[in-house]
This record gives structure tokens, C-alpha cells and sequence, in this order.
């Protein structure tokens, strides 16, 4: 006992040592993202604002952490991450990049305690009923009316059947097995025929190598059982580089990714270098589309020209600077002072010149309720070859927005 | 025999003692705030302690580091997505959901003592294999029971296809209620005073148990089986008994986790219960046989400690964001397989004392030493 | 009316698998009396005991022959615990004691007092709360009437050996049933200021009326203390006579007391050449066969034998040296230090060990007899291997192995149907001769022998004896043979060692009587007749 | 002693369950709609009134326009409300005061209008979907 009374003592003598950092920017703004090898995009979305507006460290504006490469079982970690951030007197605004587990609660602890803080959320993982009432403004791709437009666009590019590629781990999560019924419904109105195809999820046993040498193998029998007029959809961002690879080689059709990039899958799957163009979107657009058009497969495959994770590190970051500079806190989100569509799409439009963005917002399908701080984005689609597909021009229509899971 | 030389103390606490220094190191660089740090500290303890302290009795037993705790983890949790279903909220949802939580822990305890049994020596390996295998029960049960078999009422906790959990839940009914049931404030520090009440009466149930007739033979059970057993004590029996208070407590341990957490993330949340709590009781200086009260206060002290001034210590000294995570999670995992040698290198060390009894009084010295 | 003895056993005897072991074994004790019952390994005294005390392996291997009576009342244990309930304790060799626990608790083990607890009503008797003070009352009384002074509160594992022996009979006679106490050998561990006390405090359990069995191999100790004693051999009673009047020397050759056929020696007088082996102060770990400090020399081209009672470590010595146990202290082979901990070092420096852990480390027993025989030399000399590239790829050559089988095969005419045969097919016997094929193979310059005719029919004994003699004298192979049987070290080798208690008790040349051989096996011969060799 | 054993055994079973039983009917947590909005029951009409004040169980009172309709949460079984209907000058024209038990539903819809004018159906189980 008496040992564990020194330690305690030794343990509190050494925490007086802690100091705060001497700060030049007038207030700072927070980011968390994934690390380089769980999520680049966001990463450099990050390192984007650093390069702006300066680290906190050497007297700028931003401080950058990570969460862990496991989050989904160190949901304490992500927590404790997002609220050491709030530790900073001088924190105004902090946005979680990807609001995986744990976002929510760690911004309930900052609320009560920095009640002064904006908080911002891209790309949520949890639930929407929850991280609309823990955070100001929560921003997704708009995976309902993309359900619809992929196959749309698809259909456009003259493909006759659809195979959506996922498994049930990922049917699991809500927006990604609506999405999926959705498509399901889109063919059947626009005529298409609709496959659904199950693949090894690549946090089990196999692995990711295992899962996607199971697409490799398993796309030309596919390719033989639907056709050539085929698009190909997968879930998974594992299993998007083989099947890209694949695509390239032998025919088919792959309108956009989960989470579209031009850096998701291309680089891997064509083998195309990137190292000199790093961060400099346009110019990894140009190379990408120059190896897709040398495999022969300009017109058939696509992506958004801006990838949604970098340009939502980038813009959420923008955003929560430009209103704290005017001034604004919580209590403006909460009385309705502040037109969050709008606000989201300046953002985000000035990060990615020349692609067209779309925003609405969520409504739950149960409740029927619709979230106003909670806009859903897409992009317009780029298909190599052949460019924008003015994709943000189609009106979806509404009865998408009411398809369950189910 | 108590005059332990500098030396074996500081052998015998190796452990600790490494982690302090790296603490000691890391907390300037982190540049939190003492405030700061003292609040997570306190919250953590009174998250942490009571699912650490499940670990305690099973090692008493001679069952070593167990994962079979996880089992309670899953337990506790299907209580707490009934109550939230049920919308039993503040402290009756608590205590209901501690209530749902025993009998599932406890068929769950038994399941595990069972196979235990059946491999007596290498616990540790088997409970973490069980864990795997009743991870993927409480996948089916939660994905496919719930809303197929179980029925559920409240339909925002259901995926839209109509059965199976969401992969996180809200758990506002319950949130927070044990902590804040009796909140104290000292200084600038919110204290969950309730949370450390039941951590108190828990440790007070491991002294009183250590007194009775189990805890007695639970003790012998777990330094010898053998003669146990030619004694006359039921040992299966009694070491089945020592896995269900574990596990049922591992329950009711995972709850008070989850209501300081206030979100569950329904399919992950019990994995990290297992080896986090493994890892603290470690990095407390306990061993696989032998852990003590004071082990687990220090060792989640200590480890959470480390959590959360690494990343941003990482940070500081590499000058990346990522970094500091790897830095983390090198310095947390690092340190747990660090106390494993640590242990392992110990009895290797009592072993070699032991023979020194052996040799002959005028023997040359082994120049061949081994 | 005539007093019927406490406990009276009537015709016992026994068979293992149709082993014999015990036949017609009778024995009465009184109350307050002391039994010494002595005998060599194997004679028979631990299944006797095993029946008295209803071990189950008695009963799984089918029961036993006559009938026990317990104050005239005919029992029959079906385990241990009725056993203890008729008032029979019993001191095993090994300590049945839980290390971390004190004397109090180890006396009072699975027999602690307890207080109510309300909590009894829900959850079982189990979680009654300890009555430390009433325990330690208790304890202490037990020790009281040994006799000794032992600490209560003391734990085990840092108590001296002798003090935890006085717990454990402190355990036995605290149940206030026990009328009889069975202690095996419960001197083996302790310094004999120890064991005198234990002597006397055994003296004085006995007066207060409680019956002992003694066991044990220290036949002064037998003397100081027993009333009476019953040798047996070969699962017979040889003697029952009372003490008083006995000789140790007379006991020794009851014990060993076969008669010993004259051995045809080949050459009478084999002078020591030069010492090939030198050990010094050797400690080796191995459980059940613990060395603690043994020194002594082998002479090129001679037969060495070790001989001593089970559990000294004799067969320590040989398993140290071959690096298979850890072991510490000096060997010197051929005038360099040998490394110790090292199987593969041992082997290199031209030394083959028998084992005698036959199916365990000597055999591979799924595998054909020419593999067994082959893979030791293949492994360490690499022979019976096809290289290619310079040696950088290696295979077997099945050729050569099943010729250099055959050759043993032939030579040691193992009987077997070809050598393909796999070695688990082959009769004890045969077996023991393809681990002696083995070792031939590696041509070794010194052969350790360990229990080479354990488990063996007569005739096989004869020809493994037989082909060790030969490989002695016609390759000049210096051998050191250990062995339990007296009778065959003595047939073979030149000098015999006898190792008691981890340590060398004499050294006497084989044609040394028996009684010399017994004395010195029993820790009784301690003089000047120890032979030269002895360091 | 075997038997007493077995008593209190089954005495200690009961009170869990028991235990359980009253957690779960006590801790229930309800979602309450006031509502304030003209309803017609058959051929009766209730009208809504311009503005209420509403307490539950004697918490801080809410206040209710006309046409609107508030959530509020009730935890446990037996409850009290009492409405005071305002005139438009804000003056309390009316109070009433009712006791009312909750079943096992999640959701009860109360209609003030058919409350004040005493109709018995004025608190309902609402069904999602319905208005």
C-alpha cells in the first residue's frame, strides 16, 4: 500500500511539470484525421491548413492529431485525443476529419466544459441521431442521392447491369446498406439489372491481402456471368485497387468509389507515380486520366476530380476559421444565425476549382425529420476520357430519399 | 527474510518504475495542462478500476491473466442494449442492467470455467482464443438476434433492414448516471465520488472474500492443484467458481465502462475491455500469478497515464501528428510484452537462485555459465 | 477376551497387469507401535501401502488379493478420504503442501474453522469466514504434541525442509480420527539433528497410542525408533522381527540378501589406464533425480557403474552430463572442460547416452527402425547424407541408413520383420537394443547406459548385457553403465559408485560383498571402507 | 437446515426478480406529446385554446401555444399534470389538475383540449406514423 501511495505522489510531482505552449495565433483551431496509412486524403487535408496557417507549435493557427489505426477498439484513445484538444484556452473550433466512434462523446465532454468551442464533424461513422446533437455542423458525402447517381451515370455510359460488391460487416452500417437498396431500386427503374456479389471482409481472418486477391480472382467469372456492359460497385477501399486493376484490363464499367478519389485504388492498380504532383490535385488528375486513357479504358472508369476526405480536412478547417473570425459560436448554430449550406459549399467549392458540388440535407428515414446541420455533399463525377458527367445537374428523385435498408 | 536489497526492489517493480520514468518524461513534452491531466486521470480510475479489479480473483485461483472477462464484457453489454431498448433510464437502467447482466455472465462464466479446466496451464492462450470464438457468437446474436428473435421496440437503435443492432449506441438514458449521482468537486476536479464508492466496496469484497473458506481455497487451488486436490478440495470446481465471479463482475465492471463512455460501439467495445485491463494490471507490477489491489490502482493509473500524454508527447518530439500515435502505440504495447519478459526473465532468475542450493560447497565456478 | 490389533492384513497380495508384486503379505500392528518396514526398490512396500490407503490406482488395475481389518472390522478404502476418515494418515515422500501458505494453513488445510456468514444461506458453506485465531490455536496444539517448535505463521516456502516435514505430520495427526500414520521415507530430506528430533517426536506420538508405519532406508534410524520391523523383497515378507536384538548388517543382507551366482570375470585384475573422464562437484537439476555434489573419474576402457536406490540421482549424473538437464560444476573429458547444457556438444566430443526415458527420448516411436537408428550419426556426424553443391544441400541416403540398420539389426539380432518396421511395433526388449544400436552408431569413445534391462524379459537382459560386454571389449568403448539392480552392475562392470542422496556415498570394486554394496546404498556405510576414486 | 436453505434461496430469487420487475416499471422511461391542437372524438369537437402552462409532477411549468405539440420525458409509472389555461391577456382562466398512470408504451400522446373538457380518452398510446 505504502509502495503504491509513493507512486501516486511521484505521479502528481511530475504532472506540475506540464506547462502551457506560448502561442502567437489569436485563437486555434483543432483537426483530428486517421494517420497516412489508414486515411491519406484527410491527412493531407491537414497538412494543407498546416502549410496556411502554421502550427500551433512554431506559433500558427492549427494543431494536427491523429487517432489510432485500430479506433474502432480504442474508442478511449479518440476520446482522449479530441478532448486534450479542448485543453488548449485559446481552441475555437475543432473538426474530427472522420468521426469515428467516439467523436460524439468526446465533443459532449468538450461541450460541457468549453461550451465556447465550434465543433464540426466530417464523414460521421456513427449514428446521425447522434452526432447532430453533439456537434454544429456534421457533413457527409450524400450516399442516397449517390446511390441513385452512380447507377445513373452508369447508365449513361451505357452499362445494362449492376454489381454491388460488399460484405456483411459493411451491410451493417446504415448508410452503406441503404445506399445499397437504393441502388437496387434505382436499376429497376432505370432498367438495369441489379447483382449483389459478397466478398471477403478484409479485417477477418484473410485479410487485406486475401480479400483482394479474392477480387482479382474472382472478377473475370463475374465478368463472364454479367457481361461487359457491366459497372462494377465495392464498398470496401481495400478491395476498390484490385478490382480497378481488373476493370482496366479486361472491360467493364467503375463510375466512382465509396469514397471517391483519384488517389483511391489508381495509383496501385495502374501503377502510376505521384510522388512529384503530391497535393496537387489537378495535376494527379491528369496523370491518372493519361494511364487509364494508355489502358484503353477511357470513357468506362471515373471518380470525383477532388478527393471528398482531402477537400472536407481542407474546408471544414477554412470554415471554422472563417467563423471564428466573424465571430461566431454555438449559440449562432443553435439560433439559426448561420446558413450552414451555404457555408459548406463556399468551403468546400474553394478547395476544388472546376468540379460542381451539391448539397442537402439528411432526413431520417424512419423519423422522417430533417437534420439542418447536417448537409449531405456530392461532387459531380469525372470519368476519364470524357470528363464531368454534370452528374450535380440530375434531379434525384424524392422517393430515393425515403428507401430503408430493407 | 524483509531485508530486500535496493536491487530486487527495483527488479520486482521494473515495470512501474519504467513506466513512470517514461511518463515523467513524456508529460512536459505533451503540454497538457496538470488540471487536465488530473481530471482524465480521475475519470479514468473511476471508468477503469472496477473492470481491472475483475482480473483479481482468477489470478488468486491460479488461472493467470484472463480473458475470459471479455465473455462478462459481452454480457454487460447485451444488458445495457436491452435497457436502452426498454428505455429504463438513470439509475434503475443501471441497476437493471446489472441485473440482466448476471445471469448472461454467469452461464457465460461457466461455459468458460468448463473449457479451462480442460486446459489447465495455458489459460491465458485458451481464454484469448474463447474470446475470439464468443466474439463471433455475440456478432451473430447482436447483428441477427436482436430484432429477429429479440424483439426491440425502439427502432433508431435497428439498422433500417429491420433487425440487428447499429454499430453505435446512444446510451443518453444511462449515461453518466452513476458518475453523476454523486459528483464532488475538488478544486477544479469533478470526482465521480459514487463510481470510487463501488470501487471501495468492491476492493472491501475482495479483502472480506480472501478471508472466507473459497477465497482459501481458491488460494491453494492456485498455488498447487495437486495437493489441493489430495486435501480434499473440489478444485474444477472451485476454479469454475473463481472464473464466474470474474466474469460477472467483468459485467458489471463493462457497465459502469460504458456509462462513463456514454456511446457503445456495439461491435468492438468489449475487445479492448480484455487487453487494456490486462495491460494496466501489468504495468501495475502485478504478475500472472500473483496481483495485488495496489497493482491495479497503479497500473491504470499509470497506463492511462501513458494514453494520454503520448500521442501528444509523440507528437511533440517528432514533429507529426501520426507520429505521436505510433508513438503511443509503440510505448503501450511495447511496455506490455516488456513486463512479459520482465516476468518470464524473474523466474528464470528465482529458478537459478534455487540450484544454487544444489552445488557443492568448494565448486569451481561454471565458466560455462548458461 | 484377547486384544485385536489396530490393524491386521491378511494374505495381501497383487498384480500389475500380470506383474507380480505382492504375495501373501501379512502384518498386524497394536496401538502405539512402531512398524519399520524396509526393502529394496520394488519390493513392494509402496503398493502396500497404496492398498492400505485405497489409492485408486490399486482399484483401476484391479483390486487386490486378501483382506484388511481395521479394529477387527474388515475394511476396504475405495479412495484416500475414506482411508483418512477410518483414521489412517498418511506422509508422502514428496511434500503435499501449498508453498505460499502458512504452517497454520497447511495444518488446518480443507479443515478450517470457520464463522457463519449469512451469506452461507445463499451461496454455500463455502463463504463461512476463516477463524484465524481458533486455527492458529489449533496449529499450534498439533505441533505441541510432535514436540517441535515450528513457527505458525511461518510459510512454507521459507521454512527449512525439516520444519515443513513437522508440518505435514503435525497435518496428519491434528484429525482427531488418525490411528495410524504411514510415513514414507520422511527422513530422506531432513540433517540428521532433523531427523532425531523427528525420531523423538515420533516416539512420543506413538506412546500417546497412535500406530506408525515407518518407512525408510536409514536402518539406524529404524533401529533408534521401531518396535518391530518387516522386511520384504520381491513383493514377500522375508523377516518380521523385533528390533531389539537386530543388526543393521543382518537387515542389509535380508534386504538385498539374494544369492549371487559367481560371475565368469574375463580378465580378473583390469588396471585403470588412465582417467578419459573427470567430474567435478556436479549439480544437476532434474527433477526426481537431483545431483547435488558428486566427483569422480572414469577409466579409458573400463565399465563404470553407478548404482543407488531410486530418486538419489543416479540417473542424474548421466542425463546432466549429456546436457539434457541443467547442470553445473566441472567435467573434463579427454584433459579439456566439457560444456555442460550442451546435447549436441556432448555428442560432438564423441559421447552416446542410452536413455532410459526409452519411449520419451530414445526412440522415435512412429518412425522405422533404420531411421532410429541412423538419425543420431546422421544428425551429429552427418553420415547416411547425399550432399550436393559442397555440402549446401543436404539429403538422406536411404541406402546407406537401411545398411547400416541391417548391420545392427544383424549384430544385436533384434528381431523385427524388416528394418523398415516402425519402433513402436517392437517388444520392449528389441526396442532397448535399437537404442543401443543408436548410440553404436555414433561410434562413441564413452557410452552412458542408463536402466538398459528396465522392463525387459530375462533373456533379453541377458543379451543386452551381453552386447554392452562386447562393445567394452572388442571396440574399447569405455562405458558407464547405471542401474537400479545391484546384481547386474555387478556382473559387468569394473568399479560400482553408489549415489545416495545426490551425492557419492562410496566407490567399491564389483567383486565387493553385497552387505558392503547394501550398507553403503542405505546411507549407513559411511567408513574407511569407502574405495579409492572417491574425491 | 437444508430446508431453510432452500427458503431463503427461493426468498432471494423472488426479491430479484421482484427487484427487476419494480426497476423496470419505475425506470421506465416515457416520451410524453402535449398536444394542443382541435380534435374531433366521433361527433365531438374539442377546440384548442390559445395558450396553457403545463407542469408534470410539479417540475417548472412549460408554456403552450395553440397548434403546437411538445415532447417531454417522463421516467416511471404514476404521474400528475396539471394545465392552466390562459386567456389571451395571460390570465388563468382555468386549471385543472389530473393523475394519470403510464403502461409499459414508450410513447403516450395527451391531448390537453379533451382533457380540459374532462373526456376520459385525453391520454393515448401513440403509434409512430399516426399524427
Amino acid at each position: 500500500m505504502k509502495r503504491g501511495i509513493v507512486f501516486l505522489a511521484l505521479i502528481a510531482l511530475v504532472t506540475f511539470f506540464a506547462g502551457g505552449a506560448l502561442a502567437d495565433a489569436p485563437f486555434h483551431i483543432g483537426i483530428m484525421t486517421g494517420t497516412l496509412s489508414q486515411s491519406e486524403d484527410d491527412l493531407r487535408g491537414a497538412e494543407k491548413l498546416i502549410e496556411m496557417y502554421g502550427d500551433v507549435a512554431n506559433g500558427g493557427m492549427i494543431k494536427h492529431v491523429t487517432y489510432p489505426d485500430n479506433f474502432s477498439s480504442e474508442m478511449e484513445t479518440v476520446i482522449a485525443q479530441l478532448v486534450g484538444l479542448a485543453d488548449d484556452p485559446l481552441m475555437k473550433a475543432i473538426v474530427s476529419v472522420q468521426g469515428v466512434p467516439g467523436t460524439t462523446e468526446a465533443y459532449r465532454k468538450i461541450r460541457e466544459r468549453r461550451p465556447d468551442i465550434i465543433l464540426l464533424i466530417g464523414m460521421s461513422q456513427e449514428d446521425p441521431n447522434l452526432t447532430t446533437q453533439a456537434a454544429d455542423v456534421v457533413t457527409d458525402p450524400d450516399n442516397v442521392a449517390r446511390g441513385y447517381l452512380i447507377v445513373k451515370a452508369a447508365q449513361k455510359l451505357g452499362a445494362k447491369t449492376f454489381v454491388h460488391i460488399s460484405f456483411p460487416r459493411h451491410m451493417s452500417i446504415e448508410l452503406l446498406s441503404r445506399r445499397r437498396a437504393i441502388m437496387e431500386e434505382a436499376c429497376k427503374d432505370l432498367g438495369m439489372t441489379y447483382a449483389f456479389e459478397t466478398a471477403p471482409d478484409p479485417t477477418s481472418d484473410v485479410g487485406i491481402p486475401g480479400a483482394q486477391q479474392f477480387i482479382l480472382e474472382k472478377f473475370p467469372a463475374w465478368l463472364d456471368k454479367y457481361g461487359k456492359e457491366t459497372a462494377f460497385f465495392c464498398t470496401n477501399d481495400a478491395q476498390t485497387e484490385p478490382l480497378l486493376k481488373r476493370v482496366a484490363e479486361m472491360g467493364g464499367f467503375f463510375i466512382e468509389s465509396d469514397l471517391p478519389s483519384p488517389l483511391l485504388g489508381y495509383p496501385g492498380a495502374l501503377g502510376v507515380d505521384l510522388s512529384s504532383v503530391q497535393g496537387d490535385w489537378p495535376a494527379i488528375l491528369k496523370r491518372v486520366e493519361d494511364a487509364v486513357v494508355a489502358k484503353g479504358a477511357a470513357g468506362r472508369m471515373g471518380t470525383w476530380a477532388f478527393s471528398f476526405a482531402y477537400t472536407t480536412g481542407v474546408a471544414m478547417g477554412e470554415m471554422g476559421k472563417k467563423l471564428v473570425e466573424e465571430g461566431k459560436t454555438p449559440e449562432d448554430f443553435k439560433n439559426g444565425n448561420i446558413d450552414i449550406k451555404k457555408e459548406v459549399l463556399e468551403a468546400y467549392g474553394k478547395f476544388s476549382p472546376g468540379a460542381e458540388w451539391n448539397a442537402s440535407f439528411y432526413t431520417d428515414a424512419s423519423t422522417g425529420v430533417t437534420m439542418k446541420n447536417y448537409p449531405l455533399l456530392y461532387q459531380d463525377t469525372y470519368i476519364f476520357g470524357k470528363g464531368y458527367m454534370k452528374m450535380t445537374d440530375e434531379v434525384v428523385p424524392d422517393k430515393y430519399f425515403t428507401v430503408t435498408g430493407q | 527474510m524483509k531485508n530486500k536489497s535496493f536491487k530486487d526492489i527495483l527488479i520486482s517493480n521494473a515495470v512501474p518504475i519504467i513506466f513512470l520514468v517514461l511518463s515523467a518524461a513524456a508529460i512536459p513534452l505533451s503540454g497538457f495542462t496538470t488540471s487536465y491531466l488530473i481530471q482524465e486521470m480521475v475519470t479514468r480510475m473511476g471508468r477503469n478500476c472496477f473492470l481491472v479489479l475483475s482480473l483479481l480473483i482468477p489470478i488468486a485461483a491460479g488461472m493467470g491473466l484472463n480473458f475470459g472477462m471479455v465473455l462478462g464484457a459481452m454480457g454487460g453489454q447485451i444488458a445495457i442494449i436491452l435497457v436502452t431498448d426498454w428505455n429504463i433510464v438513470g439509475m434503475q437502467g443501471l441497476l437493471l442492467a446489472a441485473m440482466i447482466s448476471t445471469p448472461i455472465s454467469l452461464a457465460l462464466g461457466w461455459l468458460t470455467g468448463e473449457i479451462l479446466n480442460r486446459a489447465k496451464g495455458r489459460e491465458m492462450v485458451t481464454s484469448f482464443m474463447l474470446g475470439f470464438f464468443m466474439n463471433g457468437v455475440y456478432q451473430f446474436i447482436v447483428l441477427y438476434g436482436f430484432g429477429m428473435v429479440i424483439p426491440v421496440e425502439n427502432h433508431a437503435m435497428l439498422l433500417s433492414r429491420g433487425f440487428g443492432i447499429r454499430n453505435a449506441i446512444n446510451l443518453q438514458g444511462v449515461r453518466q448516471v452513476l458518475d453523476k449521482f454523486l459528483m464532488v468537486d475538488i478544486g477544479p476536479i469533478h470526482v465521480p465520488m459514487a463510481a470510487f464508492i463501488v470501487i471501495a466496496l468492491f476492493c472491501l469484497f475482495i479483502l472480506w472474500f480472501n478471508r472466507t473458506k473459497l477465497g482459501q481455497d481458491m488460494r491453494a487451488v492456485g498455488q498447487d492443484m495437486a495437493v489441493a486436490k489430495s486435501a480434499g478440495i473440489a478444485v474444477d470446481r472451485t476454479r469454475i467458481i473463481a472464473i464466474i465471479i470474474s466474469t460477472v463482475l467483468a459485467g458489471y465492471g463493462q457497465i459502469i465502462f460504458l456509462q462513463n463512455i456514454g456511446t457503445m460501439n456495439t461491435y468492438n467495445a468489449h475487445e479492448q475491455a480484455g487487453i487494456f485491463a490486462i495491460a494496466s494490471l501489468l504495468i501495475g507490477g502485478a504478475t500472472v500469478s500473483r496481483a495485488t489491489i495496489t497493482n491495479v490502482f497503479v497500473g491504470v493509473m499509470l497506463f492511462h497515464l501513458m494514453f494520454v500524454v503520448s500521442p501528444m508527447a509523440g507528437k511533440t518530439l517528432m514533429g507529426q501528428a501520426q507520429l505521436g500515435e505510433y508513438f503511443r502505440v509503440f510505448v503501450s504495447y511495447g511496455i506490455i510484452a516488456l513486463a512479459l519478459v520482465l516476468h518470464a526473465l524473474r523466474r528464470r532468475m528465482d529458478k537459478e537462485r534455487e540450484r544454487q542450493s544444489l552445488r557443492g560447497g568448494d565448486a569451481p565456478a561454471p565458466a560455462n555459465g548458461h | 477376551m484377547t486384544q485385536e490389533p489396530l490393524l491386521r492384513m491378511e494374505h495381501i497380495g497383487k498384480e500389475y497387469f500380470g506383474n507380480r508384486v505382492l504375495a501373501d503379505v501379512n502384518l498386524t500392528l497394536q496401538r502405539g507401535e512402531i512398524l519399520g518396514l524396509v526393502g529394496e526398490n520394488g519390493a513392494g512396500k509402496t503398493t502396500l501401502m497404496k492398498i492400505l490407503f485405497g489409492m485408486p490406482v490399486i482399484k483401476e488395475t484391479g483390486g487386490y488379493e486378501g483382506k484388511m481389518y481395521l479394529d477387527g472390522k474388515e475394511v476396504n478404502f475405495d479412495s484416500p478420504f475414506d482411508a483418512l476418515d477410518g483414521g489412517i494418515g498418511m506422509v508422502h515422500q514428496e511434500f503435499s503442501l501449498i508453498p505460499g501458505f502458512s504452517t497454520t494453513e497447511n495444518i488446518m488445510l480443507n479443515r478450517e474453522f470457520t464463522c457463519y456468514s449469512p451469506l452461507v444461506e445463499l451461496f454455500g458453506e463455502r463463504l463461512q469466514t476463516l477463524n484465524r485465531p481458533a486455527m492458529r490455536q489449533r496449529a499450534a496444539k498439533a505441533i505441541d504434541t510432535l514436540g517441535v517448535r515450528v513457527d505458525p505463521d511461518m510459510l512454507i516456502q521459507e521454512m527449512p525442509v525439516g520444519h515443513r516435514q513437522f508440518t505435514e505430520i503435525a497435518r496428519e495427526i491434528d484429525r482427531e480420527s488418525t490411528k495410524l500414520l504411514v510415513l514414507d521415507e520422511p527422513t530422506a530430506v531432513l540433517t540428521e539433528s532433523e531427523a532425531a528430533i523427528l525420531v523423538k517426536a515420533l516416539r512420543k506420538l506413538a506412546d500417546s497410542g497412535i500406530a506408525i508405519i515407518f518407512i525408510s532406508h536409514r536402518l539406524q534410524e529404524i533401529l533408534d525408533l521401531c518396535d518391530k520391523i518387516l522386511v520384504l523383497r520381491d513383493g514377500m515378507v522375508i523377516k518380521e522381527a523385533p528390533t531389539k536384538g537386530t543388526e543393521i548388517r543382518q537387515i542389509a543382507s535380508w534386504m538385498v540378501g539374494r544369492t549371487v551366482e559367481d560371475k565368469k570375470q574375463d580378465d580378473a585384475v583390469r588396471v585403470c589406464l588412465e582417467p578419459i573422464l573427470r567430474v567435478d562437484h556436479l549439480w544437476v537439476d532434474m527433477p526426481g533425480e537431483t545431483v547435488r555434489d558428486v566427483s569422480f573419474d572414469v577409466c579409458r576402457g573400463e565399465i563404470f557403474g553407478i548404482g543407488g536406490l531410486a530418486g538419489q540421482g543416479k540417473l542424474g549424473i548421466a542425463n546432466g552430463i549429456m546436457g539434457l538437464f541443467a547442470a553445473g560444476g566441472a567435467v573434463t573429458w579427454k584433459g579439456k572442460a566439457l560444456k555442460l547444457n550442451d546435447p549436441h556438444g556432448a555428442l560432438e566430443a564423441g559421447m552416446a547416452f542410452v536413455s532410459e526415458d526409452r519411449r520419451g527420448v530414445g526412440l522415435l516411436l512412429d518412425e522405422p527402425i533404420d531411421w532410429n537408428i541412423a538419425f543420431t550419426a546422421m544428425q551429429v556426424q552427418g553420415r547416411c547424407l547425399k550432399s550436393l553443391l559442397g555440402g549446401l544441400i543436404q539429403w538422406r541416403d536411404d541406402v546407406a541408413m537401411a545398411s547400416l540398420a541391417q548391420e545392427y539389426i544383424d549384430a544385436l539380432g533384434i528381431k523385427c520383420v524388416s528394418s523398415r518396421q516402425r519402433a513402436v511395433e517392437l517388444s520392449g526388449g528389441n526396442q532397448q537394443k535399437v537404442c543401443l544400436a543408436k548410440a553404436f552408431a555414433v561410434g562413441p569413445e564413452l557410452l552412458f547406459v542408463a536402466e538398459p534391462t528396465r522392463g525387459i524379459d530375462v533373456g533379453a537382459k541377458k543379451l543386452v548385457l551381453d552386447t554392452i560386454r562386447e562393445t567394452n571389449r572388442h571396440k574399447g568403448t569405455t562405458v558407464v553403465m547405471i542401474s537400479s539392480e545391484l546384481e547386474e552392475l555387478r556382473s559387468i562392470c569394473d568399479r560400482i559408485a553408489i549415489v545416495d542422496e545426490g551425492r557419492l556415498a562410496g566407490m567399491l570394486s564389483a567383486t565387493a560383498s553385497v552387505e558392503d554394496f547394501g550398507l553403503l546404498m542405505l546411507g549407513a556405510g559411511k567408513g574407511p571402507e569407502v574405495a579409492a576414486g572417491v574425491r | 437446515m437444508k430446508a431453510r436453505r432452500l427458503v431463503v434461496r427461493a426468498a432471494a430469487l423472488f426479491l430479484f426478480v421482484a427487484l427487476g420487475v419494480f426497476l423496470f416499471v419505475n425506470g421506465k422511461g416515457h416520451d410524453i406529446l402535449l398536444d394542443n391542437k382541435t380534435v374531433t372524438m366521433g361527433d365531438q369537437t374539442y377546440e384548442a385554446f390559445a395558450s396553457a402552462l403545463i407542469s408534470l409532477d410539479g417540475k417548472k411549468a412549460v408554456e403552450i401555444q395553440r397548434r403546437e405539440r411538445l415532447p417531454e420525458m417522463l421516467v416511471g409509472k404514476n404521474h400528475v399534470i396539471r394545465v392552466e389555461v390562459m386567456n389571451r391577456g395571460g390570465k388563468v382562466i382555468q386549471t385543472r389538475e389530473e393523475k394519470f398512470s403510464l403502461g409499459l408504451d414508450r410513447t403516450w400522446l395527451i391531448s390537453l383540449p379533451m382533457l380540459i373538457s374532462g373526456d376520459a380518452r385525453w391520454i393515448q398510446v401513440f403509434k409512430t406514423g399516426e399524427n
